[in-house]
């Protein structure tokens, strides 16, 4: 933690970056932190399971516009940043990316790029309580389910904090946001609060590194991360790409293999 | 004002009496980990282990979503079936704390500012509030700095406050005397004027008369930009709020018949103002930020004689990057 | 002004579409029966108030009523396909049903105008909105001073109330000025070509005893105003009406809300002065 | 009176460049099925877009069918390939839901294979008549009983 301060200071003191988004402690857990200088960094605190992911502030043009910007990244904030270049939503030398790695190593990325042989090691896995959660609901028949989580939908005010959190949710007008067609009811209702879940992990499936963020902000505590999780599973089973590893293939919908292997077209 | 007291074991026959007077109870219940208002068939149901539930009571009187009217097409005409006040149920709403209450009044004042909104009216009419103290706060609370309490009688048509053996109800109004009329060989007088010692002190950290004067000349003021920073502009704020009442008007066509729909809309989403040519009068998120802000501390005050903010901080409670109101209402008290 | 006290205020009144007008490429006015002669009895409005005009099964859209209030029996609306709804209206044939709630908001106090010389200036398709104010004085013209318009679109064909443009060239009464953006003029063109506040600049403008409405994009208004006030005219005798995203049109919805002011209740008629005072959010 | 057999509503998104064709030969061959089928043609399967899945249920569709070319045989080269990639894991998603996937039937039917359409069609009613209407989705649909809804 001090080294990864006393970079900060560094750089903050050399004129190379004007903010540092980083964390700060806030009511009771960890806030998103605008650091502006030297001599407000030794507010910073850091841990790598650290919620919500700062990654998301990256593709805020009224955030970052005119800023030279550093950003401490977890491991989740790291791959979203991988994924977020392939994507072409930052540039190549944009951003200062420092990391504290779980070993207290810190470690500063020069380019996005350079962040995927780190990341290559490291698997993207979900926590014991969420493995539990999957493992009770795929023990459970399929009415169960459908009743589990209409239980949990119905929760839903539709306040789209989980794509707000959302490092790879940057389109500028979502889906949710047109109305022509409307496809999905902007309004709170038992069928349209799991399309618009249907259709947020669907957008994101092969390209969401499966940070929780999403259900980390739901208010309502609904665990919508799950069903991302539920994805990379399936596409770790189906396509054998690795949740969360550098995203050297392209986002796996966007790409196919003709030998892909299914058992229920027939 | 009526003060009379009832014992903790007589409470249970009182409930189901209101129970069955009503056609439904609306009160607090534990889902997983969360605590939210809904409708309820026995006492044993009804969560007591919280500080606050995560949304508001506002539901019940401003639904998430509500049919404004229904139509339906023949050919090239268009029959329209009008909201019916009949179809509105009788209910009580149990255990919502004061900041819950308060909150009636701004939502009164807009719901009847000029125009009187009939939707909202019935259900206000046919909703009894029998409010609880809070005997607990946490770090988030601060109705006390906005004028309210965590004992204030404002909105509530019965106020219980529990003793170790038995509750203290304040019937403030007709409406609660007829509450209490169902069981009123339960209740006795209550003189002994101590409800103050089973009340959670609340300190209060701003003087909102000062802030509110001081906010009608900030709107050019640099702290929006800097408070705003990390808001990712989600509506977790405003649809958690007791007293936000803005929202959109939807179709929900279904061939040739369909409905017209009432949904919470929020402020702090940029497509909010947008309009079809593209201009946004709000295309940032710290002007997003300063109106909701203003419009609580400054707009309605000087419209509606009335305050946008109960301090029940569930705002606080929800925001994914915790954006604090308490603390960001007190850090603009502070500046000079 | 309410006259709608405990009645559900989003029920709209059914309307007969009697008559369907192309104005421009993309524009078009409605012409609007009553279909219940009840609510056409009870309905009334002034100049410059402004109603929710629905699509049902697709939405509603807010726009200034353009018939004069002089003229009963029906309303007009003039709009351009942009959005959802629009392009629903758009659809529209003479004999089909829409919905109609309204009249809402201020209006302009053309009572306090008698006498006064009246210049209107409107940008593209924000002459609707005034066409009810030109026609309900015209209608009326002997209780004011000398009426002049100036009108300007980005192209000729643009602009909009082509017939009435040219009933109003035609009359003495009445002072027409047209013009269109450099580079939308075609060759048989006889207006001016300029922006609309350069043209008001130059013409011959007398700011005494002179009342100026204007209504356009806020670009064209932002830069009208300082023209008006160097040709003389004080702020309280410069009108606009403001066009902001509503939904309820009743005070409720907060979607128009511009610092303590709400378009739909203190608008959308404001003078320089008010505007002065609002802050910089619409 | 004798109860009427339930006769389910079965929504086929088909690929117009084989499966459409296939089901026109099972017609001009005057081959016999089920009559419960809609058919809605689309380009290719890489068309079919998840949400149509869903509105499909959401209208009241008990069954869906999708099918299209088989692999290698898709008319732009490869619209086949990434519709299956998308199936794969909607299906999954579908299933974690609580989405009763035995409802939607995935094919490849070519234009030749007019039987295999007819088949396919006979066999997918048959599945969704025992698994009766679809009354979780119906009933997801019915929110606004008292006119409004709040959760």
């Amino acid at each position: 933690m001090d080294k990864l301060k006393a970079k900060l200071i560094e750089l903050f003191q050399s004129g190379e970056i004007t903010l540092a988004i980083g964390y700060k402690q806030g009511t009771r857990g960890p806030r998103p932190f605008f650091c502006r200088s030297a001599s407000d960094v030794e507010q910073m605190i850091f841990s790598n399971d650290y919620q919500p992911n700062l990654a998301v502030y990256l593709t805020k043009k009224e955030v970052v516009k005119d800023e030279k910007v550093a950003i401490v990244c977890t491991i989740s904030a790291l791959r979203s940043i991988a994924y977020l270049a392939r994507e072409n939503q930052i540039g190549q030398s944009q951003y200062k990316i420092i990391h504290l790695s779980p070993n207290d190593e810190l470690m500063i990325f020069r380019s996005p790029w350079d962040i995927d042989p780190y990341i290559e090691e490291i698997p993207s896995t979900p926590s014991e309580d969420d493995r539990r959660v999957i493992e009770m609901l795929d023990a459970m028949t399929s009415e169960e389910r459908w009743a589990w989580w209409a239980a949990q939908f119905s929760k839903c005010i539709k306040c789209y904090a989980c794509r707000a959190a959302c490092p790879m949710c940057y389109c500028t007008r979502c889906i949710v946001d047109n109305n022509r067609p409307q496809w999905i009811d902007p309004w709170a209702s038992p069928l349209s609060n799991m399309e618009w879940q249907i259709n947020r992990v669907m957008h994101l499936a092969g390209r969401c590194v499966g940070c929780g963020a999403c259900g980390a902000a739901c208010p309502e505590g609904i665990p919508v991360h799950l069903l991302n999780r539920k994805i990379l599973d399936n596409i770790e089973e189906n396509f054998g790409i690795t949740a969360g590893l550098a995203p050297r293939e392209g986002a796996v919908l966007n790409t196919f293999k003709p030998d892909d292997k299914e058992n229920f077209i027939k | 004002m009526d003060t009379l007291y009832i014992k903790k074991s007589d409470i249970p026959s009182w409930w189901n009496a209101i129970k069955a007077a009503h056609d439904h109870v609306v009160a607090p219940v534990r889902k997983d980990k969360v605590v939210e208002f809904a409708r309820v068939e026995s006492y044993e149901q009804v969560a007591t282990d919280y500080i606050q539930t995560t949304r508001s009571a506002k539901e019940v009187l401003f639904p998430r979503t509500e049919r404004l009217f229904s139509y339906k097409k023949n050919g090239r005409d268009i029959e329209v079936q009008d909201f019916d006040p009949e179809s509105v149920p009788s209910q009580v709403l149990w255990h919502v704390r004061p900041c819950d209450a308060a909150s009636l009044f701004p939502l009164d004042a807009v719901f009847n500012w000029d125009y009187k909104d009939v939707m909202y009216n019935t259900r206000r009419e046919r909703t009894a509030i029998v409010a609880t103290s809070c005997a607990t706060a946490d770090e988030y609370c601060f109705c006390t700095s906005v004028g309210g309490g965590a004992g204030d009688t404002r909105g509530s048509d019965i106020l219980l406050t529990y003793t170790a053996d038995g509750a203290i109800a304040e019937v403030m109004t007709e409406k609660g005397k007829s509450l209490v009329a169902l069981s009123q060989n339960l209740f006795t007088e209550y003189t002994a004027g101590d409800k103050d010692k089973y009340v959670a002190d609340v300190p209060r950290v701003f003087d909102v008369e000062k802030l509110k004067e001081k906010m009608h000349g900030m709107f050019d003021s640099q702290v929006w930009k800097e408070q705003s920073e990390r808001c990712l502009g989600c509506g977790a704020c405003a649809y958690v709020c007791p007293t936000c009442s803005c929202f959109d008007i939807q179709e929900n066509p279904k061939g040739s018949c369909g409905e017209r729909l009432r949904c919470w809309d929020s402020c702090g989403f940029a497509q909010f103002t947008l309009h079809t040519s593209g201009h946004n009068p709000r295309s940032t998120q710290a002007s997003r930020w300063r109106q909701r802000l203003m419009h609580k501390f400054s707009y309605i005050p000087q419209r509606q004689d009335s305050l946008g903010c109960t301090g029940c901080g569930r705002c606080s409670r929800a925001c994914p990057v915790d954006m604090n109101i308490k603390e960001h209402l007190s850090s603009i008290d502070k500046i000079q | 002004m309410c006259n709608c006290k405990d009645k559900n205020i989003y029920l709209p009144y059914m309307m007969q579409v009697e008559k369907v007008t192309v104005e421009a490429p993309g524009v078009k006015t409605l012409r609007l029966k009553f279909k219940n002669e009840e609510d056409e009895k009870s309905f009334s409005f002034r100049a410059g108030q402004f109603a929710e005009y629905s699509a049902i099964g697709d939405g509603e859209c807010t726009f200034c009523i353009a018939s004069p209030s002089t003229r009963k029996g029906y309303v007009e609306c003039t709009f351009r396909q942009a959005g959802r709804v629009t392009s629903s209206l758009s659809k529209l044939e003479e004999g089909d049903t829409m919905g109609f709630r309204g009249p809402f908001g201020n209006y302009f106090p053309m009572e306090e105008w008698k006498g006064k010389n009246l210049l209107f200036i409107a940008g593209g398709i924000a002459l609707p909105p005034m066409r009810s104010v030109i026609w309900t004085a015209l209608d009326e013209r002997e209780k004011y001073g000398d009426v002049t318009i100036v009108y300007g679109a980005k192209t000729v064909a643009d602009l909009v109330y082509k017939n009435e443009l040219k009933e109003w060239e035609d009359r003495e009464d009445v002072t027409l000025i047209t013009t269109v953006d450099p580079g939308g003029e075609t060759p048989e063109w006889k207006g001016k070509v300029g922006f609309v506040p350069t043209v008001v600049g130059e013409s011959p403008i007398n700011a005494e005893n002179t009342i100026a409405i204007v209504c356009g994009p806020p670009v064209m208004i932002k830069f009208t105003f300082p023209v008006l006030e160097k040709l003389g005219f004080a702020k309280e005798n410069i009108y606009t009406t403001l066009e902001n995203r509503m939904k309820c049109g009743v005070g409720k919805c907060g979607r128009c809300n511009v610092g303590k002011m709400y378009v739909c209740k203190d608008g959308p008629v404001f003078t320089a002065v008010d505007l002065a005072e609002l802050p910089d959010d619409f | 009176m004798e109860k009427k057999e339930f006769e389910p509503k079965i929504i086929a998104f088909v690929c117009n460049w084989c499966t459409y064709a296939g089901a026109d030969l099972t017609g001009t061959s005057r081959m016999k099925y089920a009559s419960n089928v809609r058919v809605v043609r689309f380009p290719c399967t890489g068309r079919i877009d998840f949400m149509l899945l869903l509105k499909a249920f959401a209208e009241g569709a008990d069954g869906i069918i999708v099918s299209g070319c088989h692999p290698n045989d898709c008319h732009y080269t490869a619209g086949n390939f990434h519709a299956r990639r998308r199936w794969m894991v909607l299906r999954g998603l579908m299933d974690f839901l609580g989405i009763d996937i035995r409802r939607i039937r995935f094919s490849w039917v070519s234009a030749g294979e007019g039987a295999k359409w007819a088949q396919l069609v006979n066999e997918h009613v048959e599945t969704v008549r025992e698994l009766g209407p679809y009354e979780n989705y119906k009933k997801a649909a019915e929110y606004l009983k008292e006119g409004m809804y709040n959760g």
